[in-house]
C-alpha cells in the first residue's frame, strides 16, 4: 500500500460515516457505501454492530460484496429474515432501529431529502427519481440518521423539489410538531466534511477533512452555509482502514472508486 | 382443470386483459417465467402492481403489457434507472400510482387479512399524501396523532415463485420472503410456479415453513429457473451480470425488441430459456449447498 | 448483567410489583417456570395479560400475584372451567378487562408494529364492546362501513419460551407460534426461556426460523422442561393428566395451598421440578423423534 | 358390534354432523364433538376437507385423538401453522373459511350465542363464563356455521343473556344490515333434531333424528318452536360411521360417552 495514503472521494467517506456509528447499533444499511462503513466499523471498533436491510435480513454477514439489496449472500447465515412488512413495522416503526443510512438526488438547508422527481410538477416532473423506497420510514423513525452525497451545489439546494423524507421539515421543532421519532438526519458525510444541524435544524457546516477548505463547501452548497463556531478537521484516514476496506471488503473496487 | 398445470395454461386461463397483476418477490423469486408468458401470450392493460418494478416490469411494458404501473422504488436495484418504465412514465405514455415501500407492503398485508385498509404512523413526508389522493388520515380514538392510512390492495393474480410445493399448492419459501405470503392471501387468483414439486409428505414434514398454503391457490406449475435473471435461494444464484446488460439493453429501443424477440417471443417456455442460456451461466449461478439445521416436531 | 442468566435473577431484576406482564403461548410452551418463580419471589399488583389464562394464571392468582387479569378466554383447554380465576372475577376480588381473541393478538399485533391501535371487522357482537370501553369504533376513510379497534398492548414485562435460542435470544420456534413472535416486539422487556442455549451457528443455519431476534430480548435463561406441564414441540408431550387434576386441585383453596407449597414455594427451580416429577412422568411425556426435511441455503 | 345400533346422543350428533360437511370444505373446528365430526366425514365422503384449528394448524392430520385445541398432534404433519394473528386474519377475516363450528351455552331464537355471562349484569356475573375465544369472529366471518349442542330449555332461551356472537342478530337481514360475511348458523344440531333458520332468521324444526318428536323439541326449547311444513327424518346412523368413531377416532370413549 502507498504510504502517502491516496485515497478516493468514497473512500474517504466510507471511513469517516464507520467512525460515527457505535458498538451495538441496529443499523438499517442499503448496499454500496453503507453497506461498506457498516462492515468496517464492525472489523474495527463496533464488532456488535447489527446490520438490517430492508429486503428483511437481521444480522447479516454477508461473505461476498452484495450488489443489490437482496443478494442471497445477506441471507445465508445471517440471524433472521422477516417479511417487508415485519422488517418496516416491527422493526421501524416500533422504534428498533438506532441507525438509518440515506441517500438522495436532494439534500436541502433543513436536511430534508428528494428522490422522487426533478423540476416540473410531480404530474409531469422533468426528471422522473426512483421514489421513496424505504426512507421515507427511515428518516422518520430511525433513531439518527447519516446521510452520504458528493458535495455538489446541485444536490444540496435550499428546498427540495420534492420532500420524499422527512429531515428538520421547516426547521426547529418540526421534526417534534409531526411526532417523528428520533433525532433525524444527525449527520451529512460529503467527501469535503461533514455538515450537522444547529439547534433550529439547519445544517452548518462542522467539520473538514484534511486539506479540504471552507470555501470549497460554501462554494459547493446551494445555500448560504454557515459555519460552527468550533469548526473540526475530522482525523485522517488510517493505514489499517483503508486496507480493511480495499484488501477485505471491496477487493474489485466496485464502490470504492466510484463517487 | 387441476391445479397442477402448465405455466401457459395457467397463464391462459387466470390472466385477463385488464387485471391487476401483482408479481411478487421483493429481489428474490421474482417470476420471471411467468412473465415472460404473459408477454408472449399477448395480454394488454394490465394494471401492474409490485414495490420494486425490476427487470420484469420494466420487460412487460417494453412488450406493451401494461396500462399503469403501482410502485414505491422505480430502479433496477444495485444498477441505477429502470429505463423503460422511467421513460415510459416521463413520456406520460404509463399511468402510475406511488407509495413508499410500507406503504405498498401495508396496502397488501390489508388485502391479506381482509381490512379496508392499514393504518400507518405519520412521516412528515407529506408530499407524497398530496400527490396520492388514496394515502388519507383517521384520527386516533385513543387520542393520539392522526394516522396515514393506504386502501387495501387486492390484486386480480398474484403470480408467486417459490422454491418447493406439492401439487396442491401448499409451499415451502425461505431465504427473503418479502410479500409473497401477504400477495398470495390478498389476491383473487394465485399463480404460483415452483422450482421443485415435492411429495405433500416434505411439506408435512416442517408446516412451519408453509407460508402459501393450498386453499388459496389457483394454479401450480413446475417451473425450474423460474427466476433467473433474479435468484432462488439455495437453488441459483442472481445474475448481476444480466441486471447491468439490461441496463445497456434498455437505452434501446430497437436493443430492446430484439431482445424480447430472442429470449421471449422465439422460446417455446421457461427449458427452452434455460437451456439457451447455455452451460457457461449454468455454471456461473451455481451454488454449493448449506443446509439448515432440522429442528424436530415429534411424533405424537 | 449479562444477557444469559440464571431465571431467578431475570424474574428478580425485569419483573417489577405492579407491572403488566404477558405470559406467552398459546397452549403451546407455556412458560411456567417462569411464572411460578414469579410466584417465589412473592411478586404483588401485576397486571396479567393472556389469551388464555390457562394454568399458569390460575396458580399466579391462586398465589396472590394478580391485581387484574386480561383475556380472551377463560377456560381450562379441554377440561373445562379455570376454577380460582373465575371465582376470584365473580367475587369481584379481581379485576379484569375482556376481549375475543382477535381482539386480543390485534392488540399485540399493534404494540409489536408500533401503532397505537388494530382495526377489525365488525362482528356485530356489540354486548362486549359495550362492556369494555377500550373497545372503539372508526370510520373507514374509503368509503366501507366502520370498523372496531382495539388499543396497542405494550406489555412491561413479556416471557416466552422456546425450544432453542442463542446466547443473545435470537431464538427459533416451531409448532403453535400463537402470539410469541408479536409479543416479544411489542414488551419494553423480554424474558426468555429456552430449552436449549445453541451455538450462534445453529441459529444462522436457518434464519427464517428465528421469530424472536436478540435485538428485542433483555434476558435469557437455559430452562429445560419450562412448559411442563404443557409441551414444547418434539421435546416432550403436553401432559393432559395434569390438566385434569388442576380441575381437582383448584376446587379447594387448601388443596391449591397444599400444591403450591409442595410444587411451587418447596422447590428451588424447574430442574427440582422436572426431578421431583420423576422417571414415570418423564417417561409418559417423552417423544419419538420426527425431524423436518431440511432447506438448503446455499453459500453465496 | 351390536347389530341393534344403540349410539348415545354424542355419537347421533356428531354422526349428522359429519354428513353436513362437503368435500373440499375449510373447516374451523373445535377440538371434542366437532373435531370427531370432521375426521368422520374426511374418513367417509370428504377425504379433501382441510380442517383448521384457531391454535393456528392448517390442515391437520391427528395422529391420536387431541385433548385440547392446542394438542401438538394437530401440529406434527400438518399442512401448515401459522400465528394467531395470521389465523383470524389471513384466514377467517380474510374469508377463508367455509365452515365454523360452534358451541355456548346459549342459543336464541335467532342463533345467537352466548359464552360470556349468566345472569346478573357484565360486571356482576351470577355465572361467569370462559368468553369468546375466537367464537365471536368465527361466527362473524365464516360461509356458514353449525352449532352442536344438548337440546336443552335452559340452552335455548327466547333471548341470550350475553350477546356473544352472532346468529341472526335481531331476525330478517341482521346480518346484512350489520356487514357480516356468510349466512350465519345454518344448522343447529341437537341430540332430538334439527333446527333451521327461517326466511326470518328465526330457528324453526326441520327434521327430527328417527324415533324422536316435535313434542320433545318443542318441550325442550325455551321459546315457541315453530316446525317447518316439510319436517324431515335424519338418515340413520350407520354402522360404518358408529365403526370408525368407535374403533377408529375415540377408541377410550373420550368424547362419545358424554353430552
Amino acid at each position: 500500500m502507498d504510504a502517502t495514503f491516496t485515497y478516493s472521494s468514497a473512500e474517504l467517506m466510507i471511513i469517516n460515516a464507520a467512525r460515527l456509528l457505535c458498538d451495538g447499533d441496529v443499523v438499517f444499511v442499503g448496499v454500496g457505501q453503507p453497506n461498506l462503513a457498516c462492515n468496517l466499523a464492525k472489523r474495527t471498533h463496533a464488532p456488535n454492530l447489527v446490520m438490517i436491510y430492508e429486503a428483511g435480513v437481521i444480522g447479516a454477514e454477508p461473505a461476498r460484496l452484495p450488489l443489490s439489496i437482496g443478494d442471497p449472500t445477506l441471507v445465508s447465515g445471517s440471524l433472521s429474515v422477516v417479511s417487508m412488512y415485519d422488517i418496516f413495522a416491527l422493526y421501524l416503526q416500533r422504534g428498533n432501529v438506532d441507525v438509518g443510512f440515506m441517500g438522495g438526488a436532494q439534500i436541502d438547508r433543513y436536511g430534508n431529502l428528494n428522490a422522487t422527481i426533478i423540476g416540473g410538477d410531480y404530474t409531469q416532473p422533468k426528471v422522473r427519481l426512483p421514489g421513496s423506497g424505504g426512507s421515507q420510514e427511515i428518516a422518520a423513525w430511525a433513531n439518527r440518521c447519516y446521510i452520504m452525497t458528493p458535495h455538489q451545489k446541485r444536490r444540496f439546494p435550499e428546498k427540495v423539489d420534492f420532500l420524499t423524507s422527512a429531515g428538520f421539515l421547516d426547521g426547529e421543532g418540526g421534526r417534534q410538531r409531526a411526532g417523528l421519532r428520533g433525532s433525524g438526519p444527525v449527520t451529512v458525510l460529503t467527501d469535503i466534511g461533514l455538515l450537522e444541524p444547529d439547534e433550529r435544524g439547519e445544517l452548518v457546516l462542522t467539520a473538514l477533512h484534511p486539506g479540504k477548505t471552507v470555501g470549497m463547501a460554501r462554494e459547493n452548497t446551494g445555500w448560504d452555509l454557515k459555519v460552527a463556531s468550533q469548526l473540526r478537521t475530522t482525523e485522517p484516514v488510517t493505514e489499517k482502514e483503508l486496507r480493511i476496506l480495499r484488501q477485505e471488503l471491496d477487493p474489485t473496487g466496485i464502490y470504492l472508486g466510484s463517487e | 382443470m387441476p391445479k397442477l398445470t402448465p405455466l401457459s395454461e395457467a397463464i391462459s386461463a387466470h390472466v385477463h386483459d385488464g387485471d391487476t397483476v401483482y408479481a411478487a418477490g421483493f429481489t428474490h423469486l421474482i417470476p420471471f417465467a411467468a412473465g415472460h408468458e404473459i408477454i408472449r401470450q399477448g395480454k394488454r392493460d394490465l394494471t401492474l402492481a409490485r414495490a420494486t418494478p425490476d427487470l420484469i416490469y420494466d420487460q412487460m411494458i417494453a412488450a406493451g403489457c401494461a396500462r399503469k404501473l403501482v410502485f414505491s422504488y422505480m430502479g433496477n436495484p444495485g444498477v441505477g434507472s429502470l429505463r423503460i418504465a422511467r421513460s415510459e412514465l416521463e413520456a406520460g405514455r404509463l399511468e402510475w400510482e406511488e407509495y413508499s415501500h410500507f406503504g405498498m407492503i401495508s396496502r397488501l398485508q390489508a388485502g391479506a387479512a381482509g381490512l379496508p385498509f392499514m393504518p400507518m404512523k405519520q412521516t412528515a413526508a407529506t408530499d407524497l399524501e398530496r400527490a396520492n389522493p388514496q394515502i388519507r388520515r383517521i384520527t386516533d380514538p385513543y387520542g393520539g396523532p392522526d394516522l396515514i392510512t393506504v386502501p387495501a390492495l387486492n390484486p386480480d393474480v398474484a403470480v408467486v415463485h417459490v422454491q418447493r410445493a406439492d401439487s396442491e399448492g401448499n409451499a415451502h419459501l425461505w431465504g427473503i420472503i418479502g410479500e409473497q405470503k401477504e400477495v398470495a392471501f390478498a389476491a383473487k387468483r394465485v399463480i404460483l410456479t415452483a422450482e421443485e414439486i415435492v411429495p405433500e409428505a416434505t411439506i408435512r414434514s416442517d408446516p412451519n415453513r408453509t407460508l402459501i398454503p393450498g386453499v388459496v391457490v389457483t394454479a401450480v406449475c413446475h417451473v425450474p429457473h423460474a427466476s433467473h435473471p433474479s435468484y432462488a435461494q439455495g437453488y441459483y444464484d442472481r445474475d448481476n451480470e444480466f441486471y447491468l446488460r439490461w441496463d445497456a439493453i434498455s437505452k434501446s429501443a430497437e436493443m430492446t425488441r430484439a431482445w424480447l424477440d430472442e429470449w421471449v417471443y422465439g422460446l417455446k417456455d421457461r427449458d427452452h430459456y434455460w437451456q439457451k442460456l447455455g452451460p457457461e451461466i449454468h455454471e456461473r449461478l451455481k451454488v454449493a449447498p448449506r443446509p439448515s439445521a432440522p429442528v424436530d416436531y415429534g411424533q405424537y
